[in-house]
């Protein structure tokens, strides 16, 4: 069984579809990919998959239990972290206050000294930032943040909006070799991003998202060289 | 019969009961609660101007009803100038004071913007308060302003019935609901909803949404302040406490909020709602139990704040157009 | 349009309503003669509207119990009452309404003065009598108005005997007094006082040290007190309303502020709270006041206990005025035999009334000059003094009415 | 001089007491980006509750701490969720929600009213043990009571302080303020958030209530003259900011104290609104800090 | 003629720099598509042409004059409109009046101003929607409706921020048909667009920015082989895939 099923949701901004019919799964241990332009619907998937957005007919499973229209803390709860697009820093707090928050639901909080010294082992650029406020942290280490951030919930499906958006190169690569590492540990993942190229690469499958519907999906090696993408970015 | 038709003859109807029931209603008393009646939708309309129409919340607009009350009297009586005359001075000094505080004000955020006209009007009702004179000008601190009687004059504006204070006050208020409803349906008046609902958008189309909230605040603080005069004219007495203090201002607030900001018959409407209540449970449950029409308005609010958050003009005007498609025979309107 | 034409329609709804309510009024059986009262009987003075209110009612059913109006055959008095809020637009309008619907033919009231002053205008301008117990702002009666008249001491007098109770205690008991500090209300009859305190003071010369008005609402009275201890007056006088009265006894207590006279000018400090609340720190203070329990005069005593055992605490200065009022009101409608508003005005112009039970009152008849004020009204001083261990206000002043027995503590710190 | 200083001395007091007021102001505004205008009607509550508590009991006025916080922390708790919750849910999106700010000033009428309706508009003062004491050190003096009042609102104040960046909640706290929608996603409840900001808030009240009672009075409107001035203080001391409230109260309090040594003491509520208009258009962010700060 | 010229801009927002010494012109009557990653900075040199931002160093000339630091509402009167990424409707009033805002630069009378919005919801086949609330409508119509916003100020240069965002496909031919007809009307347009096949089919000439710098310009067909582009756009290691 899937650990997250999406099945035919719509959903509206007021009287606006912007998802129509959509369904998804991801399994467990796998790395998934949802890719597509600006206005496909890609955040909003994850916004409502999260519970910040009502799906208005459909249904999301997770663990096998029915989650949707859930509110987002009792999503958390369940073990399923939204990293949001933008990063969303709480930009006045340290580095390891913006952590520790991450650990807020209960779960993760008992644990949260043992998952910290295991985020810092793994982006050890935030212990050296511990104490630094989140605002003046560069771009780069702010999506570290982010990330250690939502890996201090225990995550069961760790969704990340965009976590390349406005980097460097240099940056970008340094993140998605961190995401390989996460997805090592056998951490679920589900991965939207505008970097076709490096998410299909990491990813075991991808969907590709228009208009609100997936417009394509399958093996991301498979996707990886399907010309409809290259028309669906460069108009080509 | 058409909707406009309907809409015209009952609109002309009304307008000849409200001026005939004079004739009916003799009581100065219920004339005189139906002049303060009128009085209250007459200001909220004009405050409407700034507050539902640019989008804005003043908290502050007894300030402006005080600066009418103060430059008609006081011209009148130390100067022999007609109140009619002290009416468009006062006006034209609270359109410059609104257009003063408005400059600065209106670049600010929803609840600075609010508390800053507050700041801004007990600021002024402390200093009226301690302040006994300015040179030869008498304000006369805490003590407030009386203005003798001087028997029925059209010229001293005072008249020893209510018939034409509530004639005045009708007219003002008519005259008022008139403007608004035309600046709704003019460059203006798309122009200020335009800037109140996105100044972004707004400026992009070629509006200076500071410009217009200034001009409108002019227009809303001048109307405002002919509003004191009649007040003080009606009164033959006033005091900065009473006529300045913080409460007149949330009332002028309240009865937009539960009438409906930013439409034309909200205030009216809001008006219609409140008075009637604030008059009757003071006279009659009063002494018992004061301070219980206060109660009634704050839970009013809340109520009309938590499930009909834009006033009870919308469901109302519903209604109406129901009622009137029934009546026409036409299908409700859009 | 559409907004526009409901908002006319429901107009004239409400309109009708109105009609209906205004034409249901009962015609009135002239059984009764209504007298009108407005009185703050809610916000911040509402104790004294209260105090006033149960004087009143005292008064009237003595004089129902012992026949009425008997020119009039018997009629009875009734009070109709309206709560002015201490708000003069409130005061206005509801004496509109009594005088207007409630058909009232004589109206009394108000106490605050703000609102007394608008309010007598109103009557003045119906032609309905109008008999002020008590509200001291001197202009009351002094508009040419011939509607209104006034039993209490007008605040010109009021100062004017403060001056002469200094001038007479300093003289009795050879202490030189020189500086002076005014601390007052800054509201209408805070600032009155203090205008007739300066030129008096002047007059007298004394050296003013300290000029301040308080606004009666401060969160805190520790600056004017830190102010008043600088300046180091030998008398403090002071006009304060309820609740500040009590803060500047005990502010002053805190911070050690012992002029050597302090004297009050009723109000806040003649409430029966205040003695409550401040305690000893009060001790010696000086208060004018119109009327104290102890005055000597046949009936008093038997009237305040009679009023004590029905309402529970003393008459005061305030409520003997409302009480008085109303006899006043008794007498003219008596002697003019008619409720034609013209009629009572000339009976109560007329008004020489020296016995009776309104004779509690500290002075011996009430007659009104040309301008309505009566011009007998008189006040008395009372110093708080430790009596048999308990606080009592003892009257000092005139010195032919002090309690016998008791010697002013003059000056209070030496 | 002696009068500067004993007014500087007086000042200081009373402009953390002010700071108390604004305290709870200040930490609805962070977290909820809402300006209660309610505030000083739940000061008016926490006062009315300790009157009746000391009146009625008779205990040390001081053992009102222990009571009447908690019971204003539940009505505060209670009063957000029923009231200001749904129109929060309604209008989401609104970065500054309007229709609260109305909602809350209804919330004032009513509770100003009731309480006038209930305990009639008189002035009540509690005659405490500790009721215009003082002591003295050299020439100045220092009331006992509003010395106590300063000691509990600094405790105060550092209290918050150190809930707010010490404790998961406290950080929960500032983390919704920061970012509502993020805070949501760490599993946060903002419902439940702002339930405890505006019971954590309205509990201060009453602390304030408490400590301002054994040298004040109380009656139906007395919210209104801290109110105004707590949303001056706050504004001052920059909208969120603990420290900025307590700064803004003291520099109100000074204001207050030692300008009145110079000129009549009516003139200084002038200066105040003056000071805070002149702060709103130079610098509307106060004197603290760019956003919240704790 | 070249309408718009930038030259040497830079905007700073703190420590960050959003563009960078960026040259571009647009010629009178042209259609100039710029495209860019997320972030680029293509909607921060929108905002600095529209007036939202004064540069921090350079200077924007439009008709030969410079505007660098005037006002929105300045610039619009110019004869310079522009649309907002995320749609900025009136929401609570009617599409005709949203319209009718926009028409009243040109006249004081509302009858004008009615005639005017009429004819350009026509022109944008908007004008069977003209009395539902601007709030109800579709994202494709939105889209329309802030055009029609803009272009009923008479604009001689149109600014389009992604007009074409959240649209079918057949609504994004629609939208193209639409803006080459504003061009055949005289109108000079500058647009930000991310669907590429929308900026192929329609610009004359593509100028294509990252990390608020140039890195590409040229015909359409040119620029999407140009290997920075596509680095750009799809990843660093794409192009080497």
């Amino acid at each position: 069984m899937a650990l997250l099923s999406v099945e035919n949701i719509d959903v509206f901004y007021g009287d606006v579809q912007v998802i129509n019919g959509l369904s998804l799964t991801v399994n467990e241990g796998e790395v998934v990919s949802i890719i597509g332009g600006n206005g496909a619907g890609k955040s909003t998937l994850l916004k409502t998959i999260s519970g910040l957005m009502p799906v208005r007919s459909g249904s999301i499973t997770f663990k096998g239990d029915r989650i949707e229209n859930q509110p987002p803390e009792t999503i958390v709860e369940r073990g399923l972290v939204h990293v949001p697009e933008g990063r969303r820093l709480f930009s006045l707090m340290s580095v390891a206050d913006n952590l520790e928050i991450g650990a807020y639901i209960k779960r993760a909080f008992k644990v949260k000294d043992k998952t910290l010294r295991q985020v810092y082992e793994l982006l050890p650029r935030l212990l050296e930032r511990r104490d630094q406020m989140a605002m003046t942290l560069s771009g780069g280490e702010q999506q570290m943040v982010a990330i250690g951030r939502g890996l201090m919930a225990l995550p069961g499906l760790l969704m990340l909006d965009e976590p390349s958006l406005g980097l460097a190169p240099i940056l970008v690569k340094s993140i998605f070799e961190t995401l390989r590492k996460i997805a090592d540990t056998g951490t679920t993942v589900l991965l939207v991003e505008q970097d076709v190229h490096h998410s299909l690469s990491l990813s075991d499958r991808g969907y590709v998202l228009e208009h609100g519907r997936v417009a394509l999906e399958g093996p991301a090696a498979e996707l990886i060289d399907n010309k409809h993408i290259k028309s669906a970015y460069l108009g080509m | 019969m058409s909707r406009k038709q309907l809409d015209m003859t009952l609109l002309v109807l009304a307008v000849a009961v409200c001026f005939a029931l004079p004739l009916v209603i003799t009581s100065p008393t219920y004339l005189q609660i139906l002049i303060l009646l009128f009085f209250y939708a007459y200001l909220t309309t004009a405050w409407n101007l700034v507050g539902g129409f640019a989008g804005v919340l003043p908290l502050g607009h007894s300030v402006f009803v005080g600066i009418g009350a103060y430059t008609s009297t006081i011209l009148s009586n130390q100067y022999g100038v007609s109140p009619w005359i002290g009416m468009l001075a006062g006006g034209v000094i609270a359109a410059f004071v609104g257009v003063l505080i408005g400059k600065p004000t209106f670049r600010m955020r929803g609840a600075y913007f609010a508390l800053c006209t507050i700041a801004f009007a007990e600021g002024i009702r402390v200093m009226i308060e301690n302040i006994d004179s300015i040179g030869p000008i008498k304000i006369n601190g805490p003590r407030g302003l009386l203005i003798p009687l001087k028997g029925d004059s059209f010229w001293n504006y005072q008249f020893m019935h209510k018939e034409p204070y509530y004639y005045i006050i009708l007219t003002m208020l008519l005259l008022v609901v008139a403007l608004t409803w035309f600046i709704s349906r003019s460059r203006m008046g798309y122009y200020l909803a335009a800037g109140g609902e996105e100044p972004e958008a707004a400026q992009a189309l070629g509006i200076n949404v500071a410009r217009y909230k200034l001009i409108s605040m002019a227009m809303s603080c001048f109307l405002t302040a002919l509003a004191g005069t009649f007040y003080a004219q009606l009164m033959l007495y006033f005091y900065p406490k009473g006529l300045l203090g913080l409460d007149l201002s949330f009332e002028i607030a309240f009865i937009a909020l539960i009438g409906g900001r930013g439409t034309i018959a909200g205030p009216v409407i809001g008006a219609l709602a409140l008075r009637p209540l604030n008059e009757f449970t003071r006279i009659y449950l009063g002494s018992q139990l004061p301070g219980l029409h206060l109660v009634i308005f704050g839970t009013i609010l809340i109520l009309v704040m938590l499930f009909q958050p834009k006033g009870l003009t919308p469901p109302l005007a519903r209604l109406y157009d129901k009622f009137a498609a029934r009546i026409t025979g036409e299908g409700g309107a859009k | 349009m559409s907004y526009a034409s409901i908002g006319k329609r429901l107009l004239g709804l409400a309109a009708i309503g109105l009609l209906t309510a205004g034409l249901s009024g009962p015609a009135f059986a002239q059984k009764t003669i209504k007298i009108g009262n407005v009185e703050p009987l809610s916000g911040p003075s509402a104790s004294v509207g209260v105090q006033g209110k149960q004087a009143r009612e005292m008064a009237v059913e003595e004089i129902n119990k012992n026949g009425g109006i008997k020119s009039l055959g018997g009629a009875k008095l009734e009070l109709v009452y309206a709560d002015s809020k201490s708000d003069p637009t409130v005061g206005v309008t509801e004496t509109e309404r009594l005088i207007n619907t409630e058909k009232v033919q004589l109206m009394t009231g108000c106490w605050n003065s703000a609102v007394t002053y608008p309010a007598t205008q109103v009557a003045e301008r119906y032609g309905v009598p109008f008999v002020v117990p008590v509200a001291v702002r001197d202009t009351i009666t002094e508009r040419g108005f011939k509607y209104v008249f006034r039993i209490a001491a007008k605040d010109s007098w009021w100062v004017r005997d403060q001056f002469r109770f200094l001038k007479d205690m300093q003289d009795e008991t050879g202490v030189k007094l020189k500086t002076m500090a005014l601390v007052f209300e800054n509201g209408d009859w805070g600032t009155g006082f203090a205008e007739k305190w300066r030129a008096l003071a002047k007059k007298d010369g004394y050296e003013l040290v300290l000029d301040e008005p308080y606004p009666s609402t401060a969160s805190d009275l520790t600056p004017v007190v830190t102010k008043l201890k600088a300046a180091n007056p030998d008398i403090v006088m002071l006009v304060s309303n309820a609740a500040d009265a009590i803060l500047i006894t005990n502010t002053m207590a805190e911070m050690k502020v012992k002029p050597k006279v302090t004297v009050a000018s009723g109000g806040g400090h003649a409430d029966p709270k205040f003695l409550e609340n401040a305690g000893k720190n009060a001790l010696y203070l000086f208060d004018e006041v119109e009327w104290n329990t102890d005055v000597n005069k046949p009936g008093a005593k038997e009237t305040n206990a009679a009023f004590k055992a029905k309402y529970g605490y003393d008459l005061t200065g305030e409520s003997v005025d409302a009480y008085v009022a109303m006899y006043v009101i008794a007498d003219a409608l008596e002697r003019a035999a008619s409720t034609d508003p013209e009629k009572v005005r000339a009976a109560l112009a007329a008004t020489k009334l020296s016995t009776g039970p309104a004779m509690i009152c500290s002075y011996d008849s009430i007659e009104f000059d040309e301008s309505g004020q009566n011009k007998n009204a008189g006040i008395v001083i009372v110093q708080v003094a430790d009596v048999n261990g308990q606080l009592d206000r003892v009257t000092v002043w005139p010195k032919n009415a002090r309690r016998a027995g008791y010697t002013p503590v003059f000056p209070a710190n030496k | 001089m002696t009068a500067v200083i004993q007014a500087v001395i007086n000042g200081i007091m009373m402009g953390a007491m002010y700071g108390l007021t604004a305290l709870g102001l200040t930490l609805i505004f962070g977290v909820m980006k809402v300006v209660n205008f309610a505030h000083g009607s739940l000061l008016m509550v926490g006062m009315f509750a300790a009157y009746w508590l000391i009146k009625l009991t008779g205990i040390h006025p001081y053992l009102s701490l222990l009571v009447v916080p908690p019971l204003l922390f539940f009505f505060g708790y209670y009063m957000q969720n029923l009231l200001i919750k749904p129109v929060f849910r309604a209008e989401q999106q609104v970065r500054e929600p309007l229709t609260v700010i109305i909602v809350t000033t209804g919330v004032w009428y009513v509770l100003d009213n009731l309480a006038l309706m209930l305990f009639g508009a008189e002035y009540r003062t509690v005659k405490t043990s500790i009721t215009g004491t003082s002591f003295s050190m050299g020439d100045f003096i220092v009331s006992i009571p509003k010395l106590s009042g300063f000691v509990v609102s600094v405790a105060t104040a550092v209290g918050l302080w150190l809930f707010m960046v010490k404790t998961r909640t406290g950080k929960a706290l500032q983390a919704t303020s920061l970012d509502r929608e993020a805070a949501n996603l760490m599993g946060i409840d903002q419902y439940r958030i702002y339930n405890l900001a505006f019971g954590i808030g309205t509990a201060i009240a009453g602390i304030a209530g408490c400590v301002i009672m054994p040298f004040y009075y109380v009656y139906p409107s007395v919210g209104v003259v801290f109110d105004i001035r707590a949303f001056i203080i706050v504004v001052l001391g920059g909208l969120g900011s603990i420290h900025g409230a307590m700064l803004g109260g003291v520099i109100i309090g000074l204001i207050e104290s030692v300008f009145s040594q110079f000129m009549p003491s009516t003139w200084t509520e002038a200066i105040i609104y003056a000071v805070f208009l002149v702060i709103l258009f130079v610098k509307p962010s106060g004197f603290f800090g760019k956003k919240q700060d704790w | 003629m070249n309408i718009l010229e930038i030259k040497d801009l830079t905007k700073h927002f703190g420590g960050l720099t959003a563009i960078h010494d960026l040259d571009l012109h647009i010629a009178k009557g042209e259609i100039l598509g710029l495209i860019g990653p997320n972030g680029a900075g293509k909607s921060t040199l929108f905002n600095c042409v529209a007036g939202v931002f004064p540069p921090s160093v350079g200077d924007i000339r439009f008709k030969g004059e410079s505007i660098a630091g005037k006002k929105p509402w300045d610039l619009c009167s110019l004869g310079l409109a522009r649309t907002f990424q995320i749609v900025k409707p009136f929401g609570s009033k009617t599409v005709l009046y949203n319209v009718m805002v926009g028409a009243f630069l040109h006249t004081g009378s509302t009858s004008k101003a009615r005639d005017k919005a009429m004819e350009v919801l026509e022109t944008l086949q908007l004008d069977h929607r003209k009395d539902q609330l601007a709030s109800n409508l579709t994202i494709a119509d939105r889209k329309r409706l802030e055009i029609a916003k803009a272009l009923a100020t008479d604009p001689e240069l149109l600014l389009l921020d992604e007009v074409m965002a959240g649209l079918r496909p057949t609504e994004v031919d629609d939208m193209i048909a639409i803006i080459k007809g504003l061009r055949d009307r005289g109108v000079t347009v500058f647009v930000i667009e991310h669907i590429m096949r929308a900026v192929m089919a329609l610009s004359d000439r593509v100028v294509v920015i990252q990390f608020g710098e140039k890195i590409a310009e040229g015909k359409p067909e040119d620029v999407t082989k140009d290997e920075n582009v596509i680095k750009a756009y799809l990843g660093s290691e794409y192009g080497a895939a």
